[in-house]
């Protein structure tokens, strides 16, 4: 059944955006954040509160949903992160937990505990037909967002002098500035960027997972799993898995509906069992 | 609430400093809803409705104040039931009150009877919940008084092929399995039950898999949580075009939310107790006064719920003079009748669950926004699980 | 003198990369063997095999006659093989004396004791007791390893494998990196080991592998290039031009 | 080197220091029985707390002691839980205490079978194959519904007097006092277990894989053992949340579950035994005491006090514990034997 791949490519694609930040950090930074939904719940807030009060167009909340979600990545990065890269897993779990827990009280707070929808255009709701396949408008929309993201991610990352500096900072950061290159802003730079992707996966996905303040804890172990499956050493590694995160979990549901989510928890399991260091990794040290 | 509370102990405080005054000592609720956590909604609604009805009939009843304790058991029942355990042995509360979850209600059970304090449900909607213990009743609903009326509704009004889409769990087995019962006695068939998980985000699997089966309508229960995310993926795959019927008990089209869900809802047939269009007087100055407490959102039924269950603590202590013996409580309770905001309504004397009547509506847009209005009325409905049993 | 530990046609490849070819190596009891060869020429990666924390991709193993290739480290210590790493791998949060009970009691089998307290069994102390006095530790037996000077760690290193009881100790550099005024502590604890441990030391240090050895192999790339008594191998053209030519530019 | 000779029951009794019970423990422990008699009206919370300690001190065992990262230690809970609770239902062990050791060992055998899964890998790796087992068995037990109850919870679980004699009264008196008794004797075997030759091969494991299995110590064996034995802790913990509560439900399974008692423990610190049961005390004290003023936000202040511990430094409250903990503790063997 083509429409359930369909569905299942645009779930993961979507899963990609909202997860790759994480691996950035977790793989390039060697940082734990969990907080890494919360940003993803601001994206979708700021989206929210521009389309519905404001009456800004739904693809212009887009954009503003990464800009906020990277302001507050980067406020935070200066203000708390950077006192906490360098200490162990174990604290930065702690922190990033507690980050979570403010965030949702915080938005419960100010926005009410009620889920909301963003007011969605008419031109993308709905399905049309190619050959046969219904293809969702809206899922359509977030393939084709997430699918030019990842190839300019892959660019930046591997042709431009940011993403060599990048690497250079994550393999030695003393040598790194030895070189002249600022560490520390590339780093905050990397965090922005990671925290805005999930500020408009966030926006994307509230259409599709609906927004309410419980988001980042919800959907904290979904990223996780993208991230460990895919393994950390390269952008190819978690999207490759969530896409095949996505369409198992749709194919599964379809066919099998009585699995429910065994399927996923058990593949993750034999997954890493059989690769320790995720599907993708390089080599196998550590 | 923690200005409330610190107000409570000043006044309590003044009131032994002046050496008895007041005769006796306030009656004590114990509110224990979800405050955190995805059913959190729940609580606020409930939490602002009793602030709501207190504000109106004032918090003295029979000569003693009324006292509320607040506390949130983020949906773990072996918090609620340590919850309930302290404020029945510390604080000694006359009653305990709200439960999110049935799970939350049927944990506290025992301590209901053993300690022999009411114990009244506003949100929970199991059947069994009330069998638990005589000391507890009920003042929200059972899923299945909304099935069967919506399986009636679907029989006669020619839709013969429905598809069951529930969320799994006790809930959703209820409405699952009344509205089957009763559909299928009436002649309709049943071609497929589908389950969610409760934890599910995408519902778009199943949707496919219901639009596959081509039936006339499409029978969901999902929490109210996550009514919205149906709805959206719904419309999306165009199930309102393909002239697939959506029915179901009123969770889905909870008003809580309804306004945000999008017009595709539009024609969406649901039974429940309660919309926030129920034209009668008490209604529409229930809805304004709950729209000023709450920054203008519009109560949902849990709300009522709520609303309903102060109401019943009121009016059980105005019969015994005050006094707040368990079993004289729950006496007085049995068989109270009282015109709500949902309309007429009583506590069934036998089971101590209540009897409403049951609306069956259909969504509709009002003066620009999305409502259920009402066009047909089931008058009081007992719980169809319980009377099935006698 | 009979065969305690012998390699046969050992081959170990990472990807493309032949760190072990065709190593046929043979130690005879109470021997004290030497092997030398320039940076990456093997040595580690041989005594990685011949623990097993590497697994050979090709060649066996045999301890005594017996195949041991398929057994992992910790049986291959059981059955009397010791080794000490180049790189100090030592519990940084044990006190020494606690380092050494652990080794000591896992090899007089009560290492999996969990109702009685660690220092009650009478025999596990006292040969602590010993080898803290044989490796020079008694000042330091109750510091935590982190903060151990480097030599009393380098000690530590080598009574610790010493403390398996080994029939035969691999010494993996023993001196590397332990200041001039240290070293010579280290050298005359090696030196006094007992005559019927079977001793194989990869060393860099010259002096110490001629004053020590009584037997030398050679390996260069992977591969034995020859072997036999330290005078011939100090004479071999060989040996001048591969390695110490190499070793005395390094 | 050293001056004087070293004669053997010094050096033993050296070696046995770490073991010695220090003043500090011995108050803590009086103190925590004179709760019995002091606060009655905290007993509920108290039972909830003792509870947690044990728990967490299950993760201890595993993360103190053995460096193993795990985020999904409620299956074992849970598991645990549901054990008890089909054993009382199905009136198959009515006595409390062999309940309670027979859920225990049920979960330790769970645990042995899933302990070959967290043997390889990073902490990530183990953090989130611990999660995924936790996650499934919670869903199995919701979809054994006819056994569990499903997602209504097991309930009906009676449970019959401690020793025939004593009743679980609705103030949670004998629930205290019998989860204290448990505390205390499992917390005993735990403080033995590592303080033996075993205990201590587990640190050197922890410490060093490669060298311990260099020295001859079978690096898997002790881990499998551990984990065994943790789990064995972990499912006593989840019986007595099901004895004390008369019933069982699926979020003891649940991810926040797992998260909550990490959290404790990392409050507390790990690798000494009392950080799960001081961590416990406090994250349930100071939850409790801010759920009680702001029930809707008490999220924000937790999270806050969180990130505050985390800011201001481990470091620095490490030291204040450590100073603490030198000071009446003295878990650190002295350097000399008196």
């Amino acid at each position: 059944m083509l429409t359930i791949l369909f569905d299942g490519i645009a779930y993961g694609m979507l899963l990609f955006v909202l997860a790759c930040g994480l691996a950035v950090t977790l793989g390039l930074m060697n940082f734990v954040n969990l907080a890494h939904g919360a940003f993803a719940m601001t994206g979708g807030y700021a989206a929210f509160i521009a389309v519905n009060r404001f009456g800004v167009p739904f693809l212009l909340g887009l954009p503003i949903a990464f800009l906020a979600s990277a302001l507050l990545g980067i406020i935070l990065e200066r203000t708390l992160y950077v006192h906490v890269y360098r200490k162990s897993h174990l604290d930065q779990v702690l922190f990033s937990i507690g980050l979570v827990f403010m965030a949702v009280a915080a938005v419960d707070y100010i926005m009410g505990s009620s889920q909301v929808f963003i007011d969605v255009p008419d031109y993308l709701k709905g399905q049309f037909n190619v050959f046969g396949v219904g293809i969702g408008k809206y899922r359509l929309l977030i393939i084709v967002i997430c699918g030019l993201l990842t190839a300019a991610l892959q660019f930046v990352l591997s042709y431009t002098r940011f993403g060599s500096r990048l690497r250079a900072s994550v393999d030695d950061a003393r040598v790194a500035r030895g070189l002249g290159i600022n560490v520390n802003a590339v780093f905050a730079a990397t965090f922005a960027v990671g925290s805005g992707l999930a500020g408009l996966g966030g926006a994307l996905g509230v259409e599709i997972l609906g927004l309410d303040p419980y988001f980042p804890l919800k959907f904290m172990i979904y990223f996780l799993i993208v991230v460990t499956v895919g393994g950390t050493s390269s952008i190819t590694g978690p999207f490759v898995a969530s896409t095949l995160l996505g369409v198992a979990d749709v194919a599964g549901k379809y066919y099998v509906p009585k699995l429910g989510t065994f399927a996923i928890y058990t593949v993750m399991i034999v997954v890493l069992i059989w690769r320790p260091q995720g599907l993708f990794a390089r080599g196998s040290a550590k | 609430m923690m200005k409330r509370i610190l107000v409570g102990l000043l006044a309590a405080t003044a009131m032994a400093a002046a050496g008895g005054a007041w005769a006796e000592e306030p009656v004590k609720v114990g509110l224990i809803l979800p405050m955190t956590g995805g059913q959190a909604s729940t609580g606020k609604q409930i939490d602002a409705a009793v602030r709501l009805y207190m504000q109106q009939h004032g918090d003295t009843v029979a000569g003693r104040k009324i006292e509320i304790i607040l506390k949130d058991d983020a949906t773990v029942p072996d918090n609620t039931k340590r919850l309930a355990q302290e404020l029945i042995v510390n604080d000694k509360v006359n009653f305990i009150a709200g439960f999110g979850i049935t799970p939350s209600a049927l944990a506290a059970a025992p301590l209901a009877t053993e300690a022999k304090v009411p114990e009244i449900v506003m949100a929970a909607g199991t059947s069994i919940i009330t069998e638990r213990s005589p000391y507890i009743a009920r003042t929200s609903f059972t899923l299945a008084q909304s099935s069967v009326i919506i399986a009636d509704w679907a029989a006669k009004n020619g839709i013969k092929k429905v598809v069951t889409l529930v969320s799994d769990y006790a809930p959703g087995a209820d409405a699952q399995n009344s509205f089957k019962e009763r559909f299928t006695a009436a002649g309709g068939q049943v071609v497929e039950e589908l389950k969610v998980p409760l934890a599910s985000p995408d519902f778009s699997p199943v949707l496919q898999r219901a639009a596959d089966a081509k039936p006339d309508a499409l029978f969901v229960f999902v929490p109210a949580g996550q009514g919205g995310t149906f709805a959206k993926q719904y419309s999306e795959r165009g199930l309102d075009k393909a002239g697939i019927k959506l029915i179901g008990p009123g969770d889905v089209t909870d008003d809580d939310i309804l306004n945000n869900m999008g017009d595709s809802m539009i024609g969406t047939v649901t039974a429940h107790f309660y919309s926030a269009t129920h034209p009668s007087a008490m209604n529409k100055d229930f809805v304004a006064a709950y729209k000023k407490l709450m920054n203008g959102q519009r109560p949902g039924f849990m709300a009522v719920g709520g609303y309903d269950g102060i109401h019943l603590i009121y009016e059980a202590l105005k019969k015994t003079g005050g006094k707040t013996d368990g079993d004289a409580l729950i006496a007085a309770m049995k068989g109270m009748k009282w015109e709500s905001p949902r309309g007429p309504i009583s506590i069934d004397p036998d089971t101590r669950d209540i009897i409403q009547n049951i609306y069956v509506r259909r969504v509709e847009k009002v003066g620009g926004e999305l409502y259920n209005v009402e066009f047909a009325t089931v008058e009081a409905v007992k719980d169809p699980i319980k009377a099935a049993k006698k | 003198m009979p065969i305690v530990l012998a390699t046969e046609n050992l081959d170990k490849r990472f990807g493309g990369i032949v760190a072990a070819n065709d190593v046929s190596l043979q130690v005879e009891h109470g021997a004290r063997h030497a092997l030398i060869g320039p940076n990456g020429a093997g040595k580690t990666t041989l005594i990685n095999l011949l623990t097993g924390v590497l697994k050979p991709t090709a060649g066996r193993i045999r301890l005594d006659g017996r195949d041991i290739t398929e057994l992992k480290p910790h049986e291959r210590v059981r059955l009397g093989i010791a080794r000490t790493f180049q790189i100090n791998q030592l519990f940084a949060d044990l006190t020494p004396l606690e380092t050494l009970g652990v080794a000591i009691s896992e090899r007089q089998g009560s290492g999996r004791d969990w109702w009685r307290l660690a220092g009650s069994k009478k025999g596990v102390v006292e040969e602590s007791i010993e080898l803290i006095e044989r490796f020079h530790l008694a000042d330091v037996m109750s510091e935590r390893t982190a903060i151990l000077p480097y030599g009393k760690q380098r000690l530590l290193e080598i009574a610790l494998a010493f403390a398996c009881r080994p029939r035969v100790l691999l010494l993996d550099e023993p001196a590397a990196g332990v200041p001039e005024a240290e070293r010579h502590e280290i050298l005359a604890t090696v030196a006094a080991l007992p005559k019927d441990v079977t001793v194989l030391l990869i060393e860099h240090d010259m002096d110490l592998v001629f004053s020590f050895a009584d037997r030398i192999s050679v390996l260069v790339n992977g591969a034995l290039l020859t072997e036999g008594a330290p005078e011939a191998i100090a004479r071999d053209p060989n040996v001048r031009a591969v390695y110490l030519g190499e070793a005395i530019d390094a | 080197m050293s001056a004087t000779p070293l004669n053997t029951p010094d050096v033993a009794r050296l070696v046995m220091s770490r073991a010695r019970w220090r003043f500090s423990e011995i108050v803590f422990w009086i103190a925590a029985l004179a709760t019995i008699f002091l606060v009655p009206s905290r007993h509920l919370i108290l039972t909830e707390i003792a509870i947690l300690g044990l728990f967490a001190l299950s993760l201890d065992l595993i993360l103190g002691y053995a460096g193993i990262i795990s985020l999904g230690q409620a299956a074992f809970f849970g598991f645990g839980a549901y054990c008890a609770g089909l054993l009382a239902t199905h009136q198959l062990v009515t006595e409390p205490v062999l309940a309670l050791a027979l859920a225990g060992a049920a979960t330790a055998a769970l645990g042995f079978v899933t302990s070959f899964l967290v043997l390889r890998g990073s902490d990530l790796t183990r953090i989130m194959v611990t999660l995924g087992i936790a996650l499934i068995l919670r869903e199995l037990a919701n979809r054994f519904d006819g056994l569990t109850g499903g997602a209504d919870g097991l309930q009906g679980v009676t449970i019959e007097p401690l020793f025939g004699l004593f009743r679980f009264d609705m103030f949670g008196h004998t629930a205290y006092a019998y989860s204290l008794a448990v505390l205390f004797v499992l917390f005993l075997l735990a403080r033995r277990i590592v303080n033996s030759p075993f205990g201590l091969s587990l640190r050197a494991v922890k410490g060093n894989p490669l060298r311990a299995s260099a020295v001859g110590i079978s690096v898997n064996g002790r881990m499998v053992a551990i984990y065994t034995i943790a789990a064995g802790y972990a499912g006593v913990a989840g019986a007595l949340l099901t004895q004390t509560a008369q019933f069982a439900s699926l979020d003891m399974f649940s991810f926040e579950r797992s998260a909550d008692v990490l959290l404790m423990l990392i409050i507390g610190g790990t690798g000494y035994l009392y950080g799960g049961i001081i961590g416990a005390l406090i994250f349930k004290l100071m939850q409790d005491w801010l759920a009680s003023m702001t029930p809707q936000y008490w999220q924000f202040w937790i999270g806050l006090v969180l990130v505050a511990i985390v800011i201001i430094g481990r470091e620095r409250l490490e030291q204040l514990r450590g100073a603490i903990r030198k000071r009446i503790l003295r878990l650190r063997p002295q350097k000399h034997a008196a």
